[in-house]
C-alpha cells in the first residue's frame, strides 16, 4: 500500500509496542524539556537500546552532570546519578570501577562535557574505561537560556555572542579520535531510529564508547542547528567505509562541515578494569616491597 | 504602609509558567511605568526549568513616590496560569483585582479554575485570553502581551507607552513580531477598556513626571554593568550562572563596543585566572558569579589578596548550599564572600543595599582595588539582581580612571613590588613599565616577590593593615543611619537587599510611634565597627533581620563588637515581609524580648 | 512570548495534485472513523459529502460543489432552502466551546445560487438495460429514485396525480420558503435522462384510473412513492375522529389548507388565528395566515419547545413575525356559536411525560385544567399518513399503518417496491430523497441480478493543511433575509435571501473540513510533545489505549500521564479541529494529512 | 469519614444566597459552591434604582459583607458560565471547561430579561437593567437631564422609570403585553394605571409597535427608536423592560423537565433526584389557577431557596406561600403594587 495513505491502526500498534518492551525502561515522569527538543528522541533511543540489549533496568547506571541533558537520569527507569556541572565522567569512572557488572551510561551535553567537563574527556577515553558517553550537542546553553557552548558555529548570535561567535567551534569526532577512544560514533536526533542502533552499539562495545548526538535546541537556536538544516546537511557514513581504520575515520570526520551519521571507529583494547586486574595480577606474582 | 504616601502606589504580580511570557509581560510593564515616571521596584522569580513546568512570577510596585521594597499584598494578580497563580490569589488585598483565563481549551478538573479561589472581596476579571490572541495574530503565543493590554485598558493606562516598549523590546526580531504584540496587546486593550471596572485599583499619573526623562530603569545586574563601563572596564571573564549571567550578558553587548575585552571562557576557574592574569597586567578587570561559582573561585582569589593583584568579583547570591536554590534569594555568601579561603585571606567586601548602590558601588569598585592592591568582591543577591528600580546616575561620570602614576624607580636597588610601607601599600608596577620587572606567586614571599617565609607575619599583618583606612574611602558610603536621631528604643541594622524591608518597616514603626533607627552597613569588610558602636550606644535593641539562617551578619557584627544583638533569620526563598520585621520591632519595643529564630550569640553577647 | 519562528501560511489555492495518492480501505474501523468524525454526513439521510462541496465553494468552484451535492441529492438548491438540516444540530463547529455551527444548509443553497449560468451537469451514464420501471408519485422520494434508475440504464416512468410534479413540495411548502421555478429546474433536470414524466394520471381503482396490477404487468418493477397526503384527523373528547372539525365553519387541517392554496385556491383566514401542531407544517401555516391578514396568530404545542422538529431558525423568523407560541396544551373541544362558526378551541393543560421512541416527550393531560382560547381560525397541523385504499391488490402494512418493506425495499408484491414516507410515515424531504436514492439502488440490483455498485472509504493525501486558524474564529453568518414588514406584503416572495459570493466563502471558511484525517506515524515519533504545545485544544493525546466498539469501530482513547504508559502520542481526531498548527512544528514531520471519503464503487 | 458532601447552587441571587446559608445551618461540615456569572457577591437586583439617587458604590449595595462567604466556608465562583448539567453523571461543566461533581444542585439562575424577537438585531443598542454593571452603563449613559424611552414597562421597569423621573429626567413609556408584568391587570385597571403614569409625568405612547433601535446618523451618542408605522423618537437611551424569562438553556441535557423554566414538584424538586431549583427559573403546577406559574413573587424568591436547602438537607416541606398580587390607583393617582412592598 501507499506509505503516504496507508491506514495506521491504533490499537495493532499499541500492542506491537507494548510487547517489544522498551517503554518498562521509562519512569513515570513526564520529561521537562521544551516540547520538540530532541533529547525525547535520545530518551526513546536509549530504552530502545537497553530493552534489545536485554540489559536489566537495575543493572543500568546513567550517570550525567548539569544541563538540560543532564535531567536525563530522572526520565528513564534505570539507576542515575545527577551530578555536578562538567564531573559526570570522574563520577561515571568511579561507579564503572567499584562494579565493573554494571552498565554506566555517562550523559551530558556539549557545554557539561567539552567547556566545563573538557579536562575529564581525555583521561576517560584514554583510560578506556568500559561506559558510554553519549553527548547531546545542541550547540547551545539551553538551561541558562541561550549562550554560545564550545560546539557553537561560528557566526552563530548568541546572548554572550551579540555581534556573532568568532570562536571556532571544537569538533568532538576528531578530538575524540585522536583521544583514542575506542568507539566513535555519531547520530542525529531528527533520525530516531538510526539513533537507537547506533546506542546499541554503543552501549554492547566493551570499552569506552564516544556516541555524538547533533540534536536542536528549539528554544534557543532558530537559524543554525535546526530540525530543518540539519534535515538538509545529514549524511550516511559511505558504505565501504572501515571502521577499524582510524586515518579514515579521521578523514571522514573531517570531510564534512556536519560528519555523517554512522560509525566512525571502533577497536578492541584492554579497558581500564583490565588493566587494573592486570596490574593487580602483576602486583601478586612481584616480590613484596622492601619494608 | 509607611509614612504617608500619596498618589499611585500599585502592585502587580503577573503569574505564570515558564514559557508562558510572564517575565516578558512583567519587564515590558516596568519599562513602561518607568517611562511614565513612576518610581519602579520589580522582582521577578522563574524556575531553572526552562519551558517546563515552573512557576514565574513578576511582581511590580509603581509609586509616584520613593519606595525601599516590594510590598507583601498585590493590588492586582494576572494569572497566566492557574495552576501556579492559584497559590497566590491569597497574596492580592481586599477589593483588589484578579486577571484570568476564562476560555482555556483544555479540560480543568474540579478546582482548577482560579475562579474557584478569589475571595468575596477581591474582584475578578475573566476574559478570553487565548480567543482574543488568536483573534488578533492568529497564534496563541502572545497571550501575555494580551493580558498586558487587558490590564491597561482596565486601569486606564495609555496604550501608546507600551506600544513604544513593545516596539522596543521586539526590535532585534522580525517586524512581524512587533506588529503582532501590538496586535495582541491592542485587543486586551480594547477588551480590558469595555470592561465594567468593579476593583478600586487606581492608576494616577506621576507626580514628577520630569523625572521620568532623568530616571533610568535598571536592575541591580543592569546597575553593575553599568557602574563598570563608567568605570572603565577593560576585560571581563566570565561564566554563566544564575543569578549573575546577565550582568555578562550585558558587558558581552557593551563592553567591544567600549574598547575593552570580553570572553565567555569555559569555567569559573578559567573566569577568574584569566580575571587575576589581566588585573595583573593592568587592566580594570572583572568577573561576576553567584555562591558556587564563588566557591569555585576562592583558591584564585586567595591568590588575589597573595600576589596583590586587583581585581574585582561580583558576587550574586542564591539560596545554598551546594547547588541549592538556583533561582531564590538568600544572603548566606557572606561567610564566604569575607572568610572564604585557605589562610588569612582579608579582602574588601562591599554590600550594597538597592539598585543605586549596587551602580555606585561597581563603579568604584576598581579604584578601591587599585588603591589598595587586593581583590574586592562586591557582594549582592537574586534579589537586587534582578528586582528594577528606578536610578538617575549622576549626568557627570565620576567613575573614570585617573591618570597613572608610575613608581618611581629607586636608584640602584632592585624594584621592590612587595615593600613595606607606613600604610602597607605599595608602589605598584605594571608589565610594561620599564625597569620594575618582578614576580607575583602565591607562594609567602618577600618584599621583591620570591618565595621566602620569613617574613610572613610581617606580610600578613601588610595585607591585613593596608584595608583598614578603606572603611572611610572618599565618596563611599560604608555604613549610614536613618531615622529617628539621638536614643531610640529599637534599632534596625541591616545590610544588602534586605535593608529596603529594614526602611519600610522603620518607617512604618515610626507610624505607630515606636522610636526607631536603622543602619545600613554597607562595607563588610573591613568593617566600619566604630561607626556601628555608635550606633548601638544609641539603641536600647538591636535587631539584625537577614536572609540567611545562622545570622552571619549578626555572626560578623556582635563578635566583632562583643555585643548582643537579636537575630530574625529567614530562608524561605523570598524576601523578607516587612510584617514579619515590625513584629519583632513591637516586641522588642514593647517587652524588649525577641523571638528571633535562634540567638546564641545574643545570650554570649549578654554575658560578656 | 510571540517568536520568531514563523511558519508558512497555509496553502488555500491548493490543487488537485494534492491528491497524488490514493488508496481505498472497506476496513470497519475506517467506516467508523468516517462515521464519527464526518458528524454532518453521517446525519445526512442522503449521506451528502458536505465537507467535499464545502472545500469547492472555498475554492470558489460552486458549479463542481453543486456536483458533489447531486450526487447525494438530486435537489440541492431545494433542500438548501428547506431542509432540515439535521446535519447542523451534529457540526462539529457547534459541539461546546466550538461556537455555532456552520451553516450548511445556507453553503448548499449558495453552490446552487452561486454556479455559473451555463453550469453542465456532469453524470456518467450506464448503457441501457431494457428494463422498465414505474414509479407512481413525483415527490423527492419518486423523483430521486428516477433520477438514479433513469441514470442506471433503466427505462423510467413517472405517474403524478396532480398537474405539476413535486408532491409536497410544490403542494405543501410555501413559496416565501421555496420559490417555485428554482423547484420546478431542478426536478426538470434530475427527469432528464430520459424519464416520462406522466401529470394528472391516478393510479387507483376508480373510473379512468390506472390500477397497480396493470402496472406490474407492463413493467418489471414498480416504486410506491406516494408519500402522505392524509391529515391525521383531531382527536377530541367524546369525538375521537375529530369529526367536529368537519361540522365547524372556520377549522380545518393545515394539510389541505396548503393544499388548496396551493392548488389555486383562494384562502382567507380571521383575525385570531390559532395552529395545532408542531412541525413545519404547522409553521408554515401560521406564517401563511399572518400573510393572509391575521393579526394574531399563535401556535399551541402539547409538548414545549425543546422538543419540536423544526429548525431554531425557522422558531425564530416565525417570532419575528409575531407569531405568539404556547407550550403543554392539547385541544379537546372546538367551541362554536349557534351557527356553527368557531368561536374558540378549549384546551387542557398537559405536563411532560416519559420519552418517546424519536426522542420527544409524551404530553400527559392534568385533569380539571381545561380553559377556552378564543381564535376566529383553527388550523390543524397534527401530521399526515399514508392511505391504501387506491391499491387494487393487498400490500402487507406494518403496525402504524405503512407499507411494510424488506431489507431491500420491496414490499409483500414481487416487484413492487416503496420508499419514502409512504414508507416512513410523514418525515423529512431529505430523509424521503435518502431513500428514494437507496431504494433505487436495490431496484438496480434485483433488475441485474447483481449489486453494481458498493461504498469505499476512499483515502486522498493532502499536503499540507488546508486551513488558517484565523477561520475559526469567523462568526457564524446569518442567512439576510426580508424585512418583517415587507413580508406580509409580498406573501409569496422569498424570505431568505441567500448568500453572495463573499458571504459563501466565509461561511465556507468556517468548515473544519472534518474529513481530514490528522494522524501521527508512531514509528517516527520521539513523543516531543511539540504538537500538543500548539494544539488549540485537548485534540493530542498521551495514550496508552483506545476501545474497540463491538462493531470494530474506534471508541474513545485511553489517555495517561504516566511516561511508561504513553504508548503513542496520537491526534483524537473526534476533538481535531483540522486546524495544522501540528502538522508545521513537529520536528520528525510524523504527521500526515489525509482526506478521507466515503464513496460509491463500481463493483 | 466520607468526604463531606458537595452542594452547588447556579445563581447567586437572593434564592441561592438564602440557599446557601440556610445549608450552612442545616450542615457544619457540608461543601457550598455557588456558582454566578455576576462579578459581584449577592446584591438585591431590586435595590439597583437607587443608583439613580447616588448609591452607585457597589460595596453599598451588597446585602453581606465578602467576608461572609469566608467565614461561612461558601464557594463563590463569580465570572462562571455553566454551559451544561449532566444529570446521569451529576456533573456541571463550566464555559471555561472545569467539570464539577454535585451530590445536589439547586438551580436558582432566576430569569434573563425577555426582549421580543422582533428586536433582537437592536438588542446591542439597548440598556438592560438586570446587573449592577448595567445599571452603571445606564447612569453613565444617561444624562441628568437626558430622555430615556422605555420600552415595555414591568414593575421593576416602573420603578425604574418613577426614579428617573424623580430625578429630573424624562421618561417615555412604549407599552406592550408585557407593561406592568408580572400584574395582568384587565384593559380597565391597565388604563387607570397608564393614565396614573402619565399624571406623574411619564410621556406613555400605546399601540405603537418598534421595529429597530439605531444611532442617529452622524452622532456618536443618542438612540432613535422607529416604529412599524414609520413614525421615529429620539432619545438618550433605551430601556427594554418587558418581564423576565427563565435562564434554562444549560439544563437542556439534566434530564429534568423544562416548559418555559423547570418544572418542579411544591418541594421544589425537579424530575431528577438529585436537582432543584428556586426562585424565577422554576415553574410550579398551580392547581387553583391550573396552570404552570412562574413567578413566585420576589419577596418569596428567598423563601423558596430557604425551603429548597432545607428539602435538600431531607425535609419534606412544601412551597405554598401566597402569591399576593395586587395593583392599584389610589385616590391621589399614585400606584401601589405588591410587586414592591417589601
Amino acid at each position: 500500500m501507499n506509505e503516504h495513505v496507508k491506514p495506521v491502526y491504533l490499537e495493532e500498534k499499541l500492542d506491537e509496542i507494548r510487547a517489544d518492551g522498551h517503554l518498562a525502561y521509562r519512569s513515570k515522569s513526564l520529561p521537562t524539556w521544551c516540547p520538540g527538543c530532541g533529547y525525547f528522541a535520545m530518551q526513546e533511543g536509549l530504552t530502545i537500546a537497553l530493552n534489545r540489549l536485554g540489559i536489566r533496568n537495575e543493572d543500568a547506571v546513567v550517570v550525567s552532570g548539569i544541563g538540560c541533558s543532564s535531567r536525563f537520569p530522572f526520565f528513564v527507569n534505570t539507576y542515575g546519578f545527577h551530578t555536578l556541572h562538567g564531573r559526570t565522567l570522574p563520577v561515571a569512572t568511579g561507579v564503572k570501577t567499584a562494579n565493573d557488572a554494571l552498565t554506566v551510561v555517562a550523559i551530558g551535553g556539549d557545554g557539561d562535557g567539552f567547556a566545563i567537563g573538557g579536562g575529564h574527556i581525555p583521561h576517560a577515553a584514554r583510560r578506556n574505561v568500559d561506559m558510554t558517553y553519549m553527548v547531546f550537542d545542541n550547540g547551545i546553553y539551553g538551561l541558562t537560556k541561550g549562550q554560545t557552548s564550545p560546539t557553537t558555529a561560528v557566526g552563530f548570535r548568541s546572548k554572550t555572542t551579540p555581534y556573532a561567535n568568532e570562536d571556532q567551534p571544537l569538533h568532538p569526532l576528531m578530538m575524540l579520535l585522536a583521544y583514542r577512544a575506542s568507539w566513535v560514533g555519531q547520530a542525529y536526533a531528527g533520525r530516531p531510529h538510526h539513533l537507537a542502533d547506533m546506542m546499541e552499539q554503543a552501549i554492547a562495545h566493551r570499552g569506552f564508547s564516544y556516541l555524538h548526538i547533533l540534536s536542536p535546541c528549539v528554544t534557543f537556536d532558530k537559524t543554525d542547528r535546526t530540525y530543518a538544516n540539519l534535515n538538509m546537511q545529514v549524511q550516511d557514513l559511505p558504505d565501504d567505509h572501515d571502521p577499524t581504520d582510524l586515518m579514515a575515520a579521521m578523514a571522514q570526520a573531517a570531510a564534512h562541515e556536519i560528519p555523517a551519521l554512522g560509525l566512525f571507529y571502533r577497536e578492541e583494547r584492554p579497558t581500564l578494569t583490565d588493566v587494573m586486574n592486570d596490574t593487580a595480577e602483576r602486583a601478586r606474582n612481584a616480590p613484596a616491597p622492601a619494608e | 504602609m509607611a509614612k504617608s504616601r500619596n498618589g499611585t502606589d500599585i502592585q502587580f504580580a503577573i503569574i505564570g509558567s515558564a514559557g508562558d511570557g510572564t517575565i516578558a509581560a512583567g519587564d515590558i510593564m516596568k519599562r513602561a511605568a518607568a517611562l511614565m515616571g513612576y518610581k519602579v521596584i520589580a522582582f521577578d522569580i522563574y524556575p531553572p526549568e526552562i519551558r517546563g513546568f515552573g512557576k514565574c512570577i513578576s511582581r511590580i510596585r509603581i509609586s509616584s513616590q520613593q519606595t525601599y521594597s516590594l510590598k507583601h499584598k498585590s493590588d492586582v494578580l494576572i494569572s497566566l496560569n492557574d495552576s501556579h497563580a492559584i497559590a497566590h490569589v491569597g497574596e492580592v488585598r481586599d477589593f483588589g483585582a484578579v486577571l484570568f483565563e476564562d476560555s482555556p481549551i483544555a479540560a480543568i478538573p474540579e478546582g482548577g479554575h482560579i475562579s474557584a479561589h478569589i475571595a468575596a472581596a477581591q474582584v475578578p476579571y475573566g476574559f478570553a485570553n487565548r480567543r482574543i490572541c488568536e483573534e488578533a495574530t492568529g497564534k496563541a503565543r502572545s497571550r501575555n502581551i494580551v493580558a498586558l493590554g487587558y490590564a491597561a485598558g482596565l486601569f486606564d493606562i495609555p496604550a501608546e507607552i507600551f506600544h513604544e516598549i513593545i516596539a522596543q523590546k521586539f526590535a532585534k526580531k522580525p517586524q512581524a513580531v512587533t506588529d503582532d504584540n501590538i496586535r495582541a496587546f491592542d485587543a486586551g486593550f480594547a477588551a480590558g477598556k469595555a470592561t465594567f471596572k468593579l476593583d478600586d485599583v487606581r492608576v494616577g499619573m506621576p507626580q514628577q513626571v520630569a523625572n521620568g526623562k532623568d530616571a533610568v530603569m535598571m536592575t541591580g545586574n543592569g546597575a553593575v554593568a553599568r557602574g563598570f563601563l563608567e568605570a572603565g572596564i577593560d576585560t571581563y571573564f566570565g561564566y554563566p550562572i544564575t543569578p549573575a549571567t546577565s550582568i555578562m550578558e550585558r558587558l558581552a553587548a557593551a563592553l567591544p563596543r567600549a574598547g575593552g575585552r570580553f570572553l565567555q571562557t569555559e569555567d569559573e576557574i578559567a573566569a577568574i585566572s584569566a580575571t587575576l592574569g589581566a588585573g595583573y597586567a593592568g587592566a580594570r578587570a572583572a568577573t561576576a558569579t553567584s555562591g558556587p561559582g564563588l566557591a569555585l573561585m576562592t583558591e584564585m582569589m586567595g591568590l588575589g589578596v597573595m600576589a596583590e593583584v586587583p581585581f574585582v568579583v561580583v558576587v550574586s547570591q542564591r539560596g545554598g548550599p551546594s547547588t541549592g536554590l538556583p533561582t531564590k534569594t538568600e544572603q548566606s555568601d557572606l561567610n564566604l564572600a569575607v572568610f572564604g579561603g585557605s589562610g588569612d585571606a582579608r579582602r574588601i567586601v562591599l554590600a550594597p543595599t538597592n539598585v543605586e548602590g549596587c551602580y555606585r558601588c561597581a563603579g568604584m569598585a576598581f579604584e578601591i582595588a587599585e588603591k589598595y592592591q587586593t581583590p574586592v568582591i562586591v557582594l549582592i543577591d537574586l534579589y537586587l539582581s534582578n528586582r528594577f528600580e528606578t536610578v538617575i546616575p549622576p549626568r557627570e561620570n565620576v567613575f573614570a580612571p585617573k591618570p597613572r602614576i608610575k613608581p618611581e624607580l629607586p636608584e640602584n636597588q632592585p624594584y621592590r613590588r612587595f615593600a613595606l610601607t607606613d600604610d602597607g601599600i605599595s608602589p605598584r608596577a605594571l608589565p610594561g613599565d620599564e625597569g620594575h620587572m618582578h614576580t607575583v606567586t602565591g607562594l609567602e614571599h618577600n618584599e621583591l616577590g620570591r618565595p621566602s617565609d620569613a617574613l610572613h607575619q610581617q606580610m600578613n599583618a601588610k595585607r591585613h593593615d593596608k584595608l583598614t583606612s578603606a572603611t572611610r574611602y572618599p565618596g563611599l558610603t560604608t555604613c549610614k543611619r536613618f531615622g529617628d536621631e539621638g536614643r531610640v528604643k529599637v534599632g534596625i541594622l541591616g545590610w544588602g537587599s534586605t535593608f529596603g524591608e529594614i526602611l519600610e518597616t522603620m518607617y512604618a514603626a515610626q507610624d505607630e510611634g515606636i522610636s526607631c533607627a536603622a543602619m545600613k552597613v554597607v562595607m563588610l569588610s573591613p568593617l566600619p565597627e566604630e561607626r556601628i558602636n555608635e550606633f548601638f550606644d544609641d539603641c536600647d535593641h538591636i535587631l539584625v533581620p537577614e536572609l540567611n539562617h545562622e545570622g552571619q551578619f549578626a555572626n560578623l557584627v556582635s563578635g566583632a563588637l562583643g555585643r548582643p544583638v537579636v537575630r530574625l533569620n529567614r530562608t524561605t526563598g523570598a524576601p523578607m515581609m516587612v510584617d514579619e520585621i515590625l513584629a519583632e520591632v513591637r516586641r522588642l519595643a514593647q517587652t524588649g524580648i525577641g523571638e528571633g529564630t535562634h540567638s546564641p550569640v545574643q545570650q554570649q553577647g549578654a554575658t560578656t | 512570548m510571540a517568536g520568531n519562528d514563523e511558519l508558512p501560511p497555509p496553502r488555500l489555492s491548493s490543487t488537485d495534485s494534492d491528491t497524488e495518492d490514493i488508496e481505498y480501505s472497506d476496513d470497519p474501523r475506517d467506516f467508523g472513523w468516517v462515521r464519527e468524525n464526518i458528524p454532518c454526513q453521517t446525519a445526512c439521510p442522503a449521506g451528502t459529502d458536505i465537507p467535499t462541496y464545502i472545500w469547492e465553494i472555498m475554492r470558489g468552484r460552486h458549479g463542481e460543489s453543486y456536483e458533489i451535492n447531486r450526487e447525494a441529492n438530486v435537489l440541492p438548491g431545494v433542500l438548501g432552502r428547506i431542509c432540515s438540516r439535521p446535519c447542523e444540530d451534529m457540526c462539529r463547529h457547534g459541539w461546546p466551546g466550538n461556537g455555532d455551527p456552520v451553516s450548511i444548509c445556507h453553503l448548499k443553497r449558495a453552490a446552487a445560487d452561486l454556479k455559473d449560468v451555463g453550469h453542465r451537469l456532469k453524470e456518467s451514464l450506464y448503457a441501457p438495460s431494457g428494463k422498465k420501471v414505474a414509479i407512481i408519485g413525483s415527490g423527492p422520494a419518486g423523483v430521486a429514485a428516477a433520477h438514479d434508475l433513469s441514470l442506471m440504464g433503466h427505462d423510467v416512468t413517472v405517474f403524478e396525480r396532480e398537474e405539476r410534479p413535486g408532491g409536497m413540495l410544490t403542494y405543501g411548502i410555501p413559496e416565501f420558503r421555496l420559490p417555485r421555478d428554482t423547484l420546478h429546474e431542478e426536478i426538470k433536470n434530475a427527469l432528464r435522462l430520459g424519464v416520462e414524466l406522466k401529470c394528472g394520471v391516478t393510479i387507483g381503482n376508480g373510473e379512468g384510473e390506472i390500477p397497480l396490477s396493470q402496472l406490474r404487468k407492463d413493467f418489471d418493477a414498480v416504486l410506491l412513492a406516494t408519500g402522505c397526503m392524509q391529515a391525521i384527523p383531531l382527536p377530541l373528547r367524546d369525538d375521537p375522529q375529530g369529526s367536529q372539525v368537519d361540522r365547524v365553519e372556520n377549522a380545518e387541517y393545515g394539510f389541505d389548507f396548503l393544499l388548496d392554496m396551493h392548488r389555486g385556491k383562494g384562502k382567507t383566514v380571521g383575525r385570531r388565528v390559532a395552529v395545532v401542531g408542531a412541525g413545519f407544517t404547522a409553521l408554515d401555516c401560521a406564517r401563511v395566515a399572518r400573510r393572509l391578514g391575521a393579526e394574531e396568530v399563535t401556535i399551541h404545542l402539547r409538548t414545549t419547545e425543546e422538543y419540536i422538529p423544526v429548525t431554531k431558525d425557522e422558531i425564530l423568523e416565525a417570532r419575528r413575525e409575531s407569531i405568539g407560541i404556547k407550550g403543554l396544551r392539547t385541544p379537546v373541544a372546538l367551541k362554536a356559536d349557534d351557527q356553527d362558526i368557531l368561536t374558540a378551541v378549549e384546551f387542557v393543560q398537559n405536563r411532560l411525560g416519559g420519552w418517546r421512541e424519536n426522542g420527544r416527550r409524551k404530553a400527559i393531560a392534568i385533569n380539571g385544567s381545561e380553559f377556552d382560547f378564543e381564535c376566529d381560525t383553527l388550523l390543524i397541523a397534527i401530521g399526515q399518513r399514508t392511505s391504501h385504499d387506491w391499491l387494487d391488490e393487498k400490500i402487507e402494512l406494518d403496525r402504524w399503518n405503512n407499507a411494510r418493506t424488506d431489507e431491500n425495499g420491496m414490499t409483500s408484491l414481487q416487484g413492487v417496491f416503496a420508499a419514502g414516507d409512504y414508507v416512513k410515515g410523514a418525515s423529512t424531504v431529505i430523509e424521503a430523497i435518502g431513500q428514494g436514492r437507496e431504494v433505487a439502488e436495490h431496484i438496480d440490483t434485483w433488475l441485474m441480478g447483481r449489486p453494481r455498485r458498493k461504498r469505499v472509504v476512499k483515502i486522498e493525501r493532502v499536503t499540507a493543511p488546508l486551513r488558517e486558524r484565523a477561520f475559526d474564529f469567523i462568526d457564524r453568518h446569518h442567512v439576510p433575509t426580508e424585512p418583517v414588514t415587507e413580508r406580509i406584503s409580498a406573501p409569496t416572495s422569498e424570505v431568505e435571501l441567500g448568500y453572495d459570493g463573499d458571504l459563501a466563502l466565509e461561511e465556507a471558511k468556517r468548515c473544519y473540513l472534518c474529513n481530514l484525517h490528522y494522524k501521527i506515524d508512531v514509528d517516527n515519533c520521539i513523543y516531543c510533545r511539540a504538537c500538543i504545545e500548539v494544539a488549540p485544544k485537548n485534540c493530542i493525546k498521551m495514550v496508552e489505549g483506545i476501545q474497540i466498539n463491538p462493531d470494530g469501530t474506534y471508541g474513545s482513547l485511553q489517555e495517561t500521564r504516566e511516561w511508561d504508559h504513553v504508548g503513542a502520542i496520537w491526534i483524537d481526531n473526534t476533538e481535531c479541529i483540522r486546524c495544522g498548527a501540528c502538522y508545521y512544528v513537529c520536528p520528525t514531520q510524523c504527521i500526515s494529512i489525509t482526506r478521507n471519503r466515503l464513496v460509491t464503487q463500481e463493483v | 469519614m466520607a468526604d463531606p458532601l458537595h452542594h452547588v447552587i447556579i445563581g447567586s441571587g437572593s434564592a441561592g444566597f438564602g440557599a446557601a446559608a440556610t445549608l450552612r445551618e442545616n450542615d457544619p461540615d457540608c461543601r457550598i459552591s455557588m456558582i454566578t456569572m455576576d462579578s459581584l457577591p449577592f446584591y438585591n437586583r431590586y435595590d439597583l434604582p437607587r443608583i439613580f439617587r447616588g448609591c452607585t458604590d457597589w460595596h453599598e449595595l451588597l446585602a453581606v459583607p465578602p467576608a461572609y462567604y469566608s467565614e461561612n466556608r461558601i464557594t463563590l465562583r463569580r465570572h462562571n458560565k455553566v454551559v451544561d448539567v449532566d444529570g446521569k453523571t451529576q456533573q456541571i461543566r463550566l464555559a471555561h471547561q472545569e467539570v464539577i461533581h454535585f451530590d445536589s444542585l439547586l438551580v436558582c439562575a432566576g430569569g434573563r430579561a425577555y426582549l421580543p424577537e422582533t428586536l433582537i438585531d437592536s438588542a446591542p443598542l439597548m440598556h438592560g437593567f438586570g446587573s449592577y454593571e448595567a445599571a452603571m452603563r445606564l447612569y453613565r449613559d444617561l444624562p441628568e437631564n437626558g430622555h430615556a424611552v422605555m420600552i415595555g414597562g414591568d414593575m421593576i421597569g416602573i420603578d425604574l422609570a418613577l426614579t428617573l423621573l424623580d430625578t429630573g429626567r424624562r421618561v417615555t413609556l412604549v407599552t406592550n403585553a408585557q407593561t406592568f408584568w408580572p400584574h395582568e391587570p384587565d384593559d380597565e385597571l391597565r388604563a387607570q394605571l397608564l393614565q396614573a403614569l402619565a399624571r406623574r409625568g411619564i410621556e406613555v405612547v400605546q399601540d405603537a409597535r418598534p421595529a429597530t433601535v439605531t444611532t442617529p446618523e452622524g452622532a456618536e451618542r443618542g438612540r432613535v427608536v422607529a416604529f412599524e408605522d414609520g413614525t421615529t423618537m429620539t432619545a438618550d437611551v433605551v430601556i427594554p423592560s418587558c418581564g423576565l424569562v427563565p435562564m434554562v438553556e444549560f439544563m437542556l441535557n439534566a434530564g429534568v423537565d423544562i416548559e418555559r423554566g423547570l418544572l418542579v414538584t411544591p418541594e421544589l424538586g425537579t424530575t431528577h433526584p438529585h436537582i432543584w431549583a428556586a426562585g424565577d427559573v422554576c415553574q410550579i403546577w398551580n392547581d387553583e389557577e391550573k396552570a404552570y406559574k412562574f413567578y413566585h413573587g420576589w419577596k418569596n424568591v428567598r423563601v423558596m431557596g430557604e425551603l429548597a436547602a432545607r428539602n435538600i438537607k431531607g425535609a419534606h416541606e412544601i412551597f405554598d406561600v401566597k402569591v399576593e398580587d395586587r395593583i392599584e390607583v389610589d385616590d391621589q393617582g399614585n400606584i401601589h403594587s405588591t410587586f414592591w412592598t417589601h
